[in-house]
């Protein structure tokens, strides 16, 4: 119609289109690689820092909390060790210049922290041209980063934030609290990042401006962990001038403004963007010219172009990208388990798994050790719970049932003696059939792995009395339907926040809805109860035994069936230095984390 | 020249009259070339009329129009006493079976997939004539009189026959049902001279054995001589001259009549080759020249054959011509 | 070798071509197809020979060999020599410069033997480039003047025509300059009518005579109609079924027809002459089959007048005693008791009527 | 000239039937409003309770043929578990104008609906319908409140302009005009570099073939013409990319959209090959049996018997007039190559047109599979023009 | 007026006389005994899909791991006749259990083609008039959308099960079987013995079917052949983009499976297998059809 009017209806669509695109932040990488995506039930990685992020962390700052932290341990602990080298300076002094050339894993589809679903693509990207208001450190700690200080009042319900004086954005923005409040309600705003915002925060007066470096955020509930949250992508700062301009014309989504060490030059969608260094960064001048980055969906594509010295670094998933790199002296490899899960989710508020009995019985006939010989040869380390045994939370007494194959016929049988006439309203048939429950297994494709997936498991829960509907979609339409608890069970990867208590807003009640976080649409007040009783707790001492309680609850839910602990990889050349030496601004005794779900940092990075 | 006139129609036991046919067809929106101009002529019974002429001369256009196979433009064909243009596609389909066709290329007017016996079986099938018994009967006998084995028929597709035979049994399919009246197209030309011959007399046998009216269409004017009672001659879609076919050859009257005849190479050295009778070639149908449409290239033309079209007139004993010069002083008539 | 061959003194009068025993054979998946099965004759310069027969008759296969233009499956043997010189060995190389130059060909049909895509004036000027070496300029000034030759008018702005423009008879006498255009020695004419219309056919064969006799050429003119030979050629060699059967100056050959075949083909045709309605003479079956031809006188089965001797041996040519140019290959040939014996019954036959449509 | 208005109208003609035939199918298969506001499944979803205009829809049983109750009020419905139907809004007044729907009873505001497919359902997250005001700005947006044919027009004066729309899906950027700007030349330069290594690859080879026509080697190159043909080109590709890329690595095994022009013209070699090897094969078993039949005319024996080399005959009298078939086919075939395109991109990871189809098409983004369909359609009529234009020029026949 | 030959000897030396070789002789006038290995191959093949069940075959879902053998996939062993893949599944039971879709698909898309197409493309040749011209621009119209997008697009659009990918590839065959059906009946209705049928009082009917269908049959079943061959690649490239039947298995799908760069470098054999057999049915068909397509315009010429 009238032209007019017309950039408002776009941006009410691209809302609304976000809707089905948490999807596409919350699977992350996946995208439309097949081989890529070679271990990962749907990935889901990225959207998990989004929303995480958002997710007011009530357990507070200062508490140790330890989430694992791969690169250490990862190698130890792992049942079949895989040789890890560790990206370590060496004691030479840094080189100036030099361009560095990124092999991600997918493109992102905009790089706009307040709207646009990064995943660890974007991420990785935003590492380079934004700022986080908070950073990790290698002991799982968040200090400041572009705030200067971050400090609770005593019931943990309100966080003050004071911002670094002098800083500007690229395009000479100042950065002061004001921009922190714009970026703030820009996310709550938006339709999807919103969702994870909005339940944690008052209506009004959530987020406030004291004095131009001062922010202060009032939360719901106490969250004394709420620092680790503005490490993510909520934790982004954009400039506010851009913000304002990207909504009037969404193509400036894809040119960032932050604060970051590089700068925005050129992105040309699927095949490079290119940021140059920021001399006048904030924190003291870059040591690359330029950060270029590649999305090459083939992750052995990738590798090849890595060895062929096309590329100087790239992330992977992928389990034979990953032998083959850490197999080879001239590749550093920077590796974390501890993020990610790969499991079977379970929607439980669609017959028949609205019954716990069908979700046992899934659970038990599931091949986990089929999976993790076959799919994940091996290389990731099974899982039973959210985390990893070297974890302070792990609670080694929880072990997931698996391959009991007459157990579950029994459970099957029983369902459908009592209940096998209810409609399962995703199939739209009824539960069983002829003694066999029907159920429909959902993924996101094409994809070649995930079709293994869905073979292997098909064979036995056929075995195991299921009568198993393939439904493969396009990764958006995937994560929506997920969104909108269209699906039986699904191939999924989430949780894994740097700290766990931001990993909530996947659990609790209130984030069903019509569009549910809470993917399984399981409500249990008890269970919201511990978490909200984990965010309140400052010191992750007093956290295990609630965390412990929670694993525990996960695993008698048979909401999610885990598979394994996902295995990022950030590989470099030989001739890249400093991707560890990441230090928090001001203290260089304190080393920022390198490496978390696949997301790297690049201010310290230097090349021969 | 130009046949317009009907002065040559006889009265009498005319089975077929054609008065007037045009025969037009598009080449595209604008354009159309009219392959008949207007001619008539009628057939008596029991006679044969040969229609010769060049080719693109509107001959065969000719026979299929009367067959209403080429729609005519306008014009009557009356046959046996009934406007073949006038009839519902029913009653044509009826009339049909009274005049048949025999066309040029005797293996293509044969069905290739299907056995010879069948193909000429088929109009009593599609009638319904006789028990099956008797079709059979009918259908041998007829083979056999054309000289085809009728086992060998029964049994061999229309490739497994020579032309000759090819063009027999197009003959015995044609008289299957009976008819009045055979329209020959070129039915010889693409025989060998051999051939051609055993082909030529038994159209004659048939003819007086079944009482066939015959019209014969070729270009090899001793040939259309050899079997015709009556002959007309055509160019670019006019009749030219219509005579009996001993006097046409001994006094052709029309010019063109005149250099088709000299052109014929005579088997005989002895006869003077004598020098090109006529120069140029017919010019194409879609722009025909004014008048007279032979004025270009004959030898008798002046000022009015360009301008006016000559009327057919008759030049004595059932001789007539379309010209203002003729060779042979016309006869007047009445007046 | 050619070269010698088209040294300045040309051709000499005389013999120009001699053909001895030519057989050609295809190898096809049938078995050996004998086209062409011993054919032996001499043709002087300037003169015109014509060469009748039915299709199948090997006269187009016979044209062909001497020219060399067969395809790969076919066996020639035999001697085929031009101005004295033994070209069947040849190749197709060393024919190159024959062809065009030496020998030349019109086809039948003018509609397709010019390349339809190539002006009129490039398809004259090659031959005279290839062979004469003719820069461009030369060669379409030739060509024009060749084109007029051929009584085309407006010769100049036809050079510039593609061949569709022209009609069948302006084709015609395009290829005919075409095959003029280096003045050779002998012109094959392969059917050159039979695609035209009567008027348009006496045109062409005029012209043919006519350069004929402008240039001393000899002409083999391969046709299946007696009417044309008969007016425009010195002698006539009549085939059957690969075999030269018959052949004589054309006068003799019509005052005195020895082979019953050639006899009977001539009675076969009507005849302006003839009143209508005039019974014609048919001959039965079809022509042999050139893989297994049949045993004795390849004429015998078809042939009215054949006895037991026809069919067991191969008659030889002969020389027939009214002319020593006459030579034929019958064991009874017309004017032979035997003939005139049955031909006075066949006669009687046919004025009766009682053979109806020649039983096979 | 009156040929080439014909033409022209013609191919206007097609593309107007292509686009109405494309329009048609997703409008009337598929669901657009569901499409552009993307979240929600099926029917099947609208189990529960709808509310709408102060009204709340209740379904009864199986959607597509069940029955559905206008119930009053909102109080009915589960917190956070309203499900609306799109066009319910409007549904007591336009009940009757949407498609398929019967009232068969509406008692005060009681409606019973049997029968149909309701249009749009869409599954809101919380009470209040905000989310109406989206429905009725994409209803705008795409004219999705007029009647089909309107809405067809309406599209089509749009996109004749150059403006195809937003995406659906995704966030609706890039507009698909970008999309399109972004991937079409990728895909150009694959079928263009195809199309010349056929024509490079088929020309000598089929020259070379009637040469030696039924001799030995030409036996050969038949049996070589029909191993290529058999081989799909999805295998044909992993093939290629098998022996070339993997295991003697000559090229690379993907395309990167960031190197320089000839690095990628390099990139798109093997894709290109295998799309051109199927496509050679063919053109050179078409015009090595034009080329024999044409060896065959008279005109070529006249041209031998002047005494033109075998060579000359080939080159100068045999192909031009051999080349019709092949080019024939040439343009038609540019529809085929498109469509195996889709599949080599796939397999060499071409961010092309193919690949941006695939993904519209599973996602029902109909703008973009619309304006794609319509350059493909657009391509495919232009070249069969260009083919007619450049029969034109080869045969004078044809220019008369 | 071209003199006629009248005995095949005489064809021979004329078809020879033209001057290019033609092709042999020998290989044209019988069907040859390539064209009955060809038949050999594909009714060995449709058996196997028939009997799979029957035939001792290993489970094509079922992992076979052999610990001996190490991680799989396994190289083509005794065990493994075509190999296994990463799952260690027997390529070649699953080759054989694919060919199930394969064929049908195929096989029902030709059927549905010829059907429709064949009797529109009839029609229309025959009718000609408006109806052609209505026909022919529905053709036409068809025939400018790539084959695979438009395939692409209905199977998008539709539930993608065994029916609505061989009808939506039987669909898209109308318009080229039909194409094909008009230009023959075209072709054969001109020609003298369909207007011989017809002044001998044959209705438009019988001329169809007793005239011009025997004819139009010969050339359409040598394209049926091909174009069982074309809709079984066809299938195979829909399956090969994820689009095909689901949840069931097919050539392209196990193709596309042993697609990745990973498994076709470490083996090669996962995708190979199917790709052998699938070119060896496409080779097949086509080669009876280009048989039988030669076989009787052999014939058509000697008439």
């Amino acid at each position: 119609m009238t032209t007019q009017h017309r950039p408002a209806v776009r941006r009410r669509l691209a809302a609304l289109a976000v809707v089905a695109g948490l999807a596409v932040s919350a699977c992350g990488g996946d995208s439309d690689d097949d081989t890529a995506t070679d271990d990962a039930p749907a990935q889901d990685d990225s959207s998990d820092d989004g929303a995480d992020d958002e997710s007011a962390d009530d357990s507070g700052d200062d508490g140790a909390d330890e989430p694992a932290d791969a690169i250490e341990q990862s190698g130890e602990d792992r049942e079949e060790a895989i040789d890890v080298t560790i990206a370590e300076s060496e004691n030479t002094d840094p080189v100036m210049g030099g361009t560095l050339r990124y092999g991600l894993e997918a493109d992102g589809n905009g790089l706009n922290p307040t709207a646009s679903s990064l995943s660890a693509p974007g991420l990785t990207m935003a590492n380079a041209v934004f700022d986080t208001l908070t950073a990790i450190t290698t002991d799982g700690t968040a200090v400041p980063y572009l705030a200067e200080s971050v400090t609770p009042n005593d019931d943990y319900t309100q966080w003050t934030l004071t911002l670094r004086p002098g800083i500007t954005f690229h395009d000479g923005t100042p950065l002061d609290a004001e921009a922190v409040v714009v970026n703030f309600e820009a996310q709550r705003a938006h339709p999807l990042v919103g969702l994870a915002v909005k339940p944690f925060y008052p209506e009004s007066g959530a987020v406030e401006a004291v004095d131009e470096l001062t922010v202060v955020y009032t939360l719901l509930e106490p969250n004394a962990g709420f620092p680790s949250s503005l490490s993510t992508q909520l934790g982004f700062v954009a400039s506010p001038t851009w913000l304002q301009a990207s909504l009037a014309d969404g193509t400036l989504n894809q040119a960032p403004v932050g604060t970051g060490p590089f700068m925005f030059e050129s992105r040309s969608e699927d095949s490079v963007t290119r940021f140059v260094k920021n001399p006048d960064w904030w924190n003291g001048e870059p040591y690359l010219d330029a950060v270029e980055f590649l999305p090459v969906t083939d992750s052995d594509a990738r590798v090849e172009l890595l060895f062929g010295g096309e590329l100087d670094a790239l992330q992977t998933t992928n389990q034979t990208s990953i032998l083959d790199l850490t197999e080879d002296d001239s590749v550093q490899n920077v590796l974390n388990d501890a993020s990610e899960e790969s499991f079977a989710m379970i929607n439980s508020s669609v017959p028949p798994f609205d019954d716990i009995r069908a979700r046992q019985a899934l659970t038990l006939a599931t091949p986990v050790d089929l999976y993790n010989e076959l799919i994940a040869l091996g290389v990731n380390r099974p899982a039973d719970q959210m985390f990893t045994p070297d974890n302070p939370f792990y609670n080694p007494d929880v072990v997931q049932e698996h391959d009991d194959v007459p157990g579950a016929q029994a459970l099957v049988a029983e369902y459908c003696a009592e209940r096998g006439g209810d409609e399962n309203t995703v199939l739209g048939t009824t539960t069983c059939t002829d003694g066999r429950i029907n159920i429909e297994l959902q993924w996101s494709g094409p994809s070649v792995d995930q079709t293994r997936i869905a073979d292997l498991l098909n064979e036995q829960w056929t075995e195991a009395g299921f009568n198993v509907t393939f439904d493969e979609l396009l990764q958006d339409e995937h994560i929506s339907q997920t969104a909108f608890g269209q699906y039986n069970v699904n191939t999924w990867r989430q949780f894994g926040a740097e700290n766990p208590s931001d990993d909530r807003v996947w659990l609790m009640c209130r984030n069903i809805g019509g569009i549910s976080l809470n993917w399984p649409r399981f409500c249990d007040e008890e269970r919201d109860a511990i978490l909200l009783e984990i965010a309140a707790t400052p010191d992750p001492a007093d956290q295990v035994e609630l965390w412990q309680q929670l694993t525990e609850k996960i695993n008698q839910d048979y909401l999610y069936i885990f598979f394994n602990h996902t295995l990022w990889d950030n590989a470099f050349t030989d001739n890249v230095h400093g991707v560890c030496d990441h230090k928090a601004p001001g203290d260089d005794s304190i080393t920022l984390k390198c490496s978390s779900n696949g997301r790297t940092w690049f201010s310290a990075v230097w090349m021969e | 020249m130009a046949g317009t006139g009907t002065a040559h129609l006889r009265g009498g036991d005319a089975v077929l009259r054609v008065e007037d046919l045009v025969v037009e067809f598009p080449i595209d929106r604008h354009t159309k070339v009219s392959a008949v101009a207007g001619i008539s002529f009628d057939v008596m019974r029991g006679e044969t009329l040969g229609i010769v002429g060049e080719s693109g001369c509107g001959k065969s256009t000719t026979g299929r129009a009367i067959m209403q196979i080429n729609q005519p433009t306008s014009g009557s064909v009356v046959f046996e006493g009934r406007d073949l243009t006038s009839l519902s596609s029913e009653e044509l389909r009826a009339a049909r079976t009274k005049i048949q066709m025999i066309f040029q290329d005797p293996i293509s007017s044969l069905n290739p997939r299907r056995k010879v016996r069948d193909s000429v079986k088929d109009p009593l099938d599609i009638w319904s004539r006789g028990t099956e018994q008797e079709r059979l009967e009918l259908v041998d006998a007829l083979l056999e009189h054309v000289g085809i084995d009728p086992a060998r028929a029964a049994e061999s597709r229309p490739h497994e026959f020579s032309g000759g035979q090819c063009q027999r049994i197009s003959i015995a399919r044609s008289l299957v049902l009976d008819p009045t009246m055979i329209i020959c197209d070129e039915p010889v030309s693409a025989l060998d001279v051999s051939v051609q011959a055993q082909v030529l007399n038994l159209l004659e046998d048939l003819k007086a054995e079944y009482g066939l009216t015959l019209i014969f269409i070729a270009h090899d004017l001793a040939v259309v001589k050899n079997i015709s009672d009556r002959v007309a001659v055509m160019y670019l879609g006019k009749l030219c001259e219509i005579a009996d076919s001993d006097d046409l050859y001994a006094r052709p009257a029309h010019p063109y009549t005149n250099v088709l005849v000299e052109s014929i190479p005579v088997p005989d050295p002895d006869v003077a080759v004598t020098r090109a009778a006529v120069q140029g070639e017919p010019p194409s149908p879609v722009a025909p020249p004014s008048g007279c449409r032979f004025h270009p290239r004959c030898p008798n033309a002046d000022d009015l054959c360009a301008t006016t079209e000559p009327e057919i007139r008759s030049i004595g004993d059932g001789h007539y011509v379309a010209c203002h010069h003729p060779n042979v002083t016309p006869v007047s008539i009445g007046a | 070798m050619s070269t010698h061959l088209q040294s300045e003194g040309r051709v000499p009068e005389g013999v120009l071509l001699e053909v001895d025993d030519l057989k050609t054979h295809f190898r096809t998946e049938r078995g050996l197809v004998r086209a062409v099965d011993g054919v032996s004759f001499s043709l002087q310069r300037g003169k015109a020979l014509g060469v009748v027969g039915e299709s199948g008759s090997g006269k187009t296969v016979l044209s062909r060999t001497i020219m060399g233009l067969l395809p790969s499956n076919a066996v020639r043997s035999g001697s085929v020599r031009f101005a004295g010189q033994e070209i069947l060995d040849l190749d197709a190389k060393q024919m190159r410069h024959i062809w065009g130059r030496e020998m030349s060909m019109v086809f039948q049909n003018p509609m397709v033997s010019l390349n339809p895509l190539m002006k009129i004036g490039k398809q004259i000027a090659e031959p005279l480039q290839i062979h004469l070496g003719l820069d461009n300029r030369a060669a379409a000034e030739t060509a024009e003047r060749l084109l007029r030759d051929v009584h085309i008018p407006e010769a100049r702005k036809r050079l510039d025509q593609y061949p569709h423009e022209l009609s069948g008879g302006m084709r015609q006498r395009v290829m005919i300059a075409i095959a003029m255009a280096c003045g050779p020695t002998l012109l094959f004419a392969d059917e050159p009518t039979t695609a035209l219309d009567v008027t348009v056919q006496a045109q062409i064969l005029e012209l043919i005579g006519e350069q004929r006799r402008e240039r001393n050429m000899s002409v083999i003119l391969v046709t299946h109609d007696l009417g044309v030979v008969a007016g425009h050629t010195d002698e006539i060699a009549v085939m059957y079924g690969g075999r030269l059967v018959e052949k004589a100056p054309t006068r003799e050959l019509f005052a005195n027809m020895r082979m019953p075949y050639t006899k009977s083909l001539m009675r076969s045709i009507p005849k302006l002459d003839d009143p209508s309605h005039t019974r014609l003479l048919t001959i039965p079956g079809r022509p042999p089959d050139l893989v297994n031809p049949p045993r004795g006188c390849r004429f015998a089965p078809r042939c009215a007048y054949a006895r037991d001797r026809c069919h067991q041996e191969d008659p030889p040519l002969v020389t027939a005693d009214t002319s020593p140019d006459h030579v034929y290959a019958c064991w009874y040939p017309v004017g032979s008791p035997e003939f005139e014996a049955r031909d006075a019954e066949i006669m009687e036959q046919i004025t009766t009527g009682v053979e109806v449509g020649g039983r096979r | 000239m009156n040929y080439w208005l014909q033409r022209a109208g013609m191919a206007v003609l097609l593309l107007l039937a292509v686009s109405m035939l494309t329009f048609g199918a997703m409008n009337v298969l598929g669901d657009p409003l569901f499409n552009i506001l993307g979240p929600v499944s099926g029917a099947k979803d609208l189990e529960g309770t709808a509310q709408a205009d102060g009204y709340a829809l209740r379904t009864q049983g199986d959607i597509p043929s069940g029955s559905y109750t206008i119930v009053e009020g909102v109080d009915t419905l589960d917190h956070g578990q309203a499900v609306l139907v799109v066009t319910g809004d409007t549904l007591p007044r336009r009940a009757d104008t949407i498609a398929g729907l019967d009232v068969v009873s509406a008692t005060g505001t009681d409606v019973t609906i049997v029968g149909g497919v309701v249009p749009g359902q869409f599954v809101q997250n919380g009470p209040e319908p905000s989310q109406l005001a989206d429905v009725e700005a994409a209803e705008e947006e795409f004219y999705l409140d007029r009647p089909l044919p309107v809405r067809y027009v309406l599209w089509l004066t749009d996109f004749v302009q150059g403006d195809m729309g937003p995406q659906f899906s995704k966030t609706g950027e890039p507009p698909v005009t970008d999309l399109i700007k972004e991937r079409l030349p990728r895909s150009f330069a694959l079928l263009v570099m195809a199309q010349i290594l056929a024509t490079v690859i088929a020309i000598p080879w089929a020259l070379w073939s009637a040469s030696k026509a039924n001799k030995p080697v030409d036996r050969v190159s038949t049996v070589t013409t029909f191993l290529i043909i058999a081989l799909p080109n999805f295998a044909l590709g992993i093939l290629l990319k098998y022996v070339f890329a993997i295991e003697l690595g000559w090229f690379p095994q993907t395309f990167n959209a960031g190197d320089p022009f000839l690095e990628r013209m390099y990139q798109l070699f093997l894709p290109a090959l295998t799309i051109a090897l199927p496509a050679a094969a063919v053109y050179q078993r078409l015009l090595r049996t034009d080329l024999i039949t044409t060896l065959q005319e008279d005109f070529i024996l006249m041209a031998r018997a002047k005494g033109v080399s075998r060579r000359d005959i080939l080159m100068k009298h045999a192909l031009r007039p051999s080349l019709f078939s092949f080019i024939t086919v040439f343009g038609i075939n540019t529809g085929a190559l498109i469509g195996g395109a889709l599949v080599v991109e796939n397999i060499f990871r071409v961010p092309g047109l193919g690949s941006a189809i695939v993904e519209a098409v599973l996602v029902e983004d109909f703008p973009v599979v619309l304006a794609i369909v319509m350059i493909v359609a657009f391509a495919f009529v232009l070249v069969n023009i260009v083919i007619d234009v450049v029969y034109t020029l080869i045969d004078p026949r044809v220019r008369a | 007026m071209s003199d006629l030959p009248e005995s095949p000897a005489l064809l021979a030396a004329d078809v020879i006389l033209e001057d290019a070789p033609s092709e042999s002789m020998a290989s044209r006038r019988t069907l040859g005994i390539g064209f009955w290995i060809a038949v050999g191959w594909i009714v060995l093949i449709v058996l196997a899909a028939l009997l799979a069940p029957y035939l001792g075959l290993k489970d094509p879902d079922e992992n076979y791991i052999n610990r001996d053998l190490g991680r799989p996939p396994y190289p083509p062993s005794g065990e493994f006749w075509f190999g296994s893949d990463q799952d260690a599944r027997d390529v070649f039971s699953r080759t054989i259990y694919g060919a199930r879709v394969s064929l049908v698909v195929g096989f029902a898309a030709m059927g549905c083609g010829m059907l429709f197409g064949g009797t529109l493309g009839m029609l229309a040749g025959f009718l000609r008039g408006w109806f052609d011209r209505v026909i022919s621009f529905v053709f036409l119209v068809l025939l400018s959308f790539p084959a695979l997008v438009l395939a692409i697009l209905i199977t998008s659009l539709l539930d993608r099960n065994l029916r609505t990918v061989a009808g939506t590839l039987g669909f898209l065959s109308i318009a080229p079987v039909g194409r094909l059906a008009r230009a023959t009946t075209i072709q054969y209705s001109e020609r003298e013995f369909v207007l011989a049928a017809r002044t001998l009082g044959a209705k438009n009917g019988r001329l169809m079917i007793r005239e011009l269908l025997p004819n139009v049959v010969i050339p359409m079943g040598a394209l049926a052949l091909l174009g069982v061959a074309v809709a079984i690649v066809a299938e195979g490239a829909l399956a090969f983009l994820g689009l095909s039947v689901e949840q069931e298995l097919s050539w392209g799908k196990l193709i596309l499976l042993g697609s990745g760069t990973n498994i076709l470098q470490d083996a090669p054999w996962v995708s190979m297998g199917p790709i052998f057999v699938l070119f060896l049915t496409v080779l097949a068909l086509n080669f009876a059809g280009d048989r039988v397509r030669e076989y009787f315009d052999v014939r058509e010429n000697m008439l």
